[in-house]
């Protein structure tokens, strides 16, 4: 594990760590802090056949699902909100091309935590009574035990460890270590379950910028493999305390995925921006 | 002057007649209704609560509040006292001190059992839903859970498609749950299904042939308040652009 | 649960929440950000025969220990580091006044976050093959399980939820929103896992200090249920960015402690302070 | 003029050169002597690391490091560039990710097994030690483990008391377990515990006196070099007050 070694790189670069078959996360929650410059770039690398697992995915997922980045999806929610159910999402899962496991809030941050803590599996609370449990026992990552100490029966909840997270953060330096400002919904779980972790960033700053900080680094070096300069590339998700959502685009975006126009859509936005993300 | 007040407006005033004060009381996605009950709760029926929420902030001063399509989002509760995560509020929730959630349902069954996961079979769906998010970790959890859904056959079913969140579990706990609709308000009991109130200008009747299961009356159902022009002038500040109505409850 | 009531009140009010035969935990460790004010108000109120748990103890403990407070410890190590062993500590457990139940630290954490997680247990990695695991299956704080999912043994650790948190933090307001800043040891867990939760504080502040923090709070105030002010409030501990340890303090504390006459200095250097802390 | 190197000071470079390029390390309380090879490391020897600390302060330039009667205050490392908490850390290791870690041991045995936890019975102790910290967690956990005791008979023992860390565990999954005592280097293995290197001017002879085990050796064992004098007066800027020298190790 280098120490010191920069893992500033470019956009191309940063995406092309992800490997044939991995299962991905992403930072942030439907219309907020989506990692949308690390998305778009996958999406324009032409990768397909990807897993994903998260707890409140919105636009990036629907987005990913519709370039066939995304052929199977775990999450407690998909949603693009009061624009209705995520379209690329529904129409995919509707009609078989992709799968979807349906989770609980409680279980994913249970999951993400085992993964995170090193540990194979986690208690959850809440839960029994779903039927989502037996989706889950069938898939065999949830498992209903009785308490070691007696107290009753309860759901373990296998650690998820997601191959790559992809993290959009307000600042990190040159060797992975970033400051999340703000929601943090689980990020930090995120980037510390995955295997590999890419972090873009509002702002790289030198190492010194982020002394006498009062609270903890949201990742540090040892968690993080790659970094990359992205000014607003949260866009047109909202980034706490610099943008706020672009309301228009995303509205344009739901009209257009419903349509089974995303990728038009994809082209007309995301895709010119790519290039001021240094593509 | 106000408009008025429209269903999903006395929905608003049904789900924010159900928080009391000193309670801990927290919404999620897609919640734009749920947050204008919060909002309508502190500012016109002065009930003082904790206010969380998935946008992660904390106690926000409920005048500057406003809907977005996201509810989630940080700017529409933007001025918080401080991030408090959903991790945080969760965990809470286990431990048994959140008082109250607020949740969606595209079914809802006489048990009180909701689904948001699909319309036909898990393996081959009719509709895929959302999901129902936090829906079946909270439901054993929470002590007073407000569902908010239409007020038709489609929506009220004998039973739900997919059971999400175990409504049967909760009932069997003693624990509340209710639901405003765009027509009454319905609490799940081990009786069954209470009508406890009415939207103004609604029947039983009325009530009872837009359900898919039995409901109980006791007595005479109270008739809801629907906000007067203050609480229309309230919620109006909210949400000016009147994304509410979005979701078409009427 | 009482939302916007204040929570502000005197030393001598606060200790006097903590009931017979609580089991207790305080903030920092050795010889930093203990809640001093807190403790020696408990010692001063003639409390006894109380429990204690926490991870790596210093002060605090031996001064609670010495002072017939705490009569049972349940800590992963007590030490006054280059001082040597705590003297108090180990006096009472050598003529078998107080009990002790060594602890490691991964377990304790993993204990803590069960508690503050409104879980039952926790799985904790490592600590398979030491000893301690035979001492905490007789007491029932531990037990090897089977991981559900096919990975083998694992400890699984029973929740601590201590009856009572000490905590000494930078800032809090009247309510009980509290920050603390640099190094937080597991003090937000212990917050988050005690059932009576007592926050000292440098400062009381304004909720509106408070207002767009970029870091979460350390403490709601759902979660505190008294707020005492106590500047200087971990003296002669390290409390950081605010003062360093008082090493000629802790120094004459040790040797003192070591001749058993901690409650001595006691009475010199700490019961002097409790007035100005509103005694 | 820096002063001559004493055996304290043996440690500490015995421990430094312990330290590889890239790794992740971490120190604890009571500490000081792990703090100053840290320091060393970096300093004398050019190694670089990820810097971690029971302190929770992260890459401290190692210039700024103090030895003081606490290693786990903030102001022995107080210019770290953020807060990184031993739970993090801790997570790491639980990972695999945590490369080095130092444990001092009242005993350690022929097994690599150490006691931080009681002399005579844990029930009826003849003394009560600190108890073992991290040591039962870390031990099957962190690739390298760097032990620092007292090179006597009482400290080096056939069996310990107590198994609070389980070298042997370490010893079986090929992970790394090596003692730096006041007299020699001494590295666990299947084979048994190995002379890997001595303090200038100890013998072999005095080096197996001194050892309630037998001491393996293959070949000649290396002479550890001790700190130079820019060495020493990088020690000494970091301890300028001789801290270290009162664990008594010489």
């Amino acid at each position: 594990m280098p120490v010191a070694a920069e893992k500033l790189v470019g956009l191309r670069e940063a995406v092309e760590l992800v490997e044939e078959g991995s299962t991905i996360t992403v930072s942030g929650i439907t219309f907020s802090r989506n990692p949308t410059a690390l998305v778009a770039a996958l999406i324009e690398r032409g990768a397909r056949g990807l897993g994903f697992v998260d707890r409140e995915p919105g636009l990036a997922l629907d987005l990913l699902v519709a370039a066939g980045v995304v052929s199977s999806v775990r999450a407690a929610m998909a949603t693009l909100e009061l624009y209705g159910l995520a379209p690329s999402v529904r129409r995919a899962v509707e009609e078989g091309r992709v799968g979807f496991l349906e989770d609980t809030c409680g279980a994913v941050i249970a999951g993400l935590r085992a993964g995170a803590y090193g540990l194979p599996f986690m208690p959850v609370a809440g839960v029994l009574g779903s039927q989502l449990v037996e989706l889950h026992e069938r898939e065999d990552t949830w498992r209903v035990i009785r308490d070691p100490f007696g107290g009753g029966e309860v759901v373990a909840v296998r650690a998820i460890r997601p191959d790559v997270a992809l993290i959009h953060a307000h600042y990190c330096d040159p060797y992975g270590n970033c400051v999340i400002e703000g929601p943090r919904y689980e990020d930090e779980l995120k980037i510390r379950a995955s295997r590999l972790v890419i972090v873009s960033a509002e702002e790289i700053v030198d190492t010194d910028a982020l002394r006498r900080l009062p609270h903890p680094l949201s990742s540090t070096s040892l968690h993080v493999d790659a970094v990359v300069h992205a000014p607003g590339g949260a866009w047109p998700t909202a980034m706490h305390g610099r943008y706020g959502a672009d309301w228009g685009a995303i509205e344009e975006y739901a009209r257009m995925a419903r349509e089974g126009r995303a990728l038009e859509w994809f082209s007309k936005h995301l895709r010119p921006r790519l290039s001021g993300w240094g593509w | 002057m106000p408009g008025s007040p429209r269903p999903t407006d006395v929905m608003v005033s049904c789900m924010a007649s159900l928080i009391r004060d000193g309670e801990s009381v927290y919404h999620g996605l897609t919640s734009q209704l749920p947050l204008l009950a919060m909002a309508y709760a502190w500012r016109r029926l002065g009930r003082r609560f904790t206010w969380l929420s998935v946008s992660e902030s904390y106690m926000p001063p409920p005048e500057t509040v406003r809907v977005l399509p996201s509810s989630g989002g940080p700017y529409a509760e933007p001025y918080g006292a401080g991030v408090v995560t959903t991790m945080d509020v969760f965990d809470l929730a286990a431990q048994g001190r959140i008082d109250v959630m607020f949740f969606g349902a595209a079914q809802v069954d006489a048990q009180g059992n909701t689904n948001l996961t699909v319309i036909g079979s898990y393996e081959r769906p009719r509709v895929k839903l959302p999901g129902g998010a936090a829906t079946a970790y909270l439901f054993p959890l929470v002590r007073r859970i407000i569902l908010w859904a239409r007020h038709d056959r489609r929506t009220l079913v004998e039973r739900v498609d997919f059971i999400t969140g175990p409504g049967r579990v909760r009932v069997e706990r003693g624990l509340e749950t209710l639901l405003c609709t765009n027509k009454a308000l319905i609490e799940f009991t081990r009786e069954g299904p209470i009508l406890r109130a009415l939207h103004p200008g609604i029947s039983v009747e009325e009530a009872r042939a837009g359900a898919g299961f039995d409901l109980l009356v006791e007595g005479e159902p109270r008739v809801l308040e629907a906000p007067d022009a203050i609480g229309m002038a309230i919620i109006e500040e909210h949400d000016p652009h009147g994304l509410r109505y979005l979701q078409r409850y009427g």
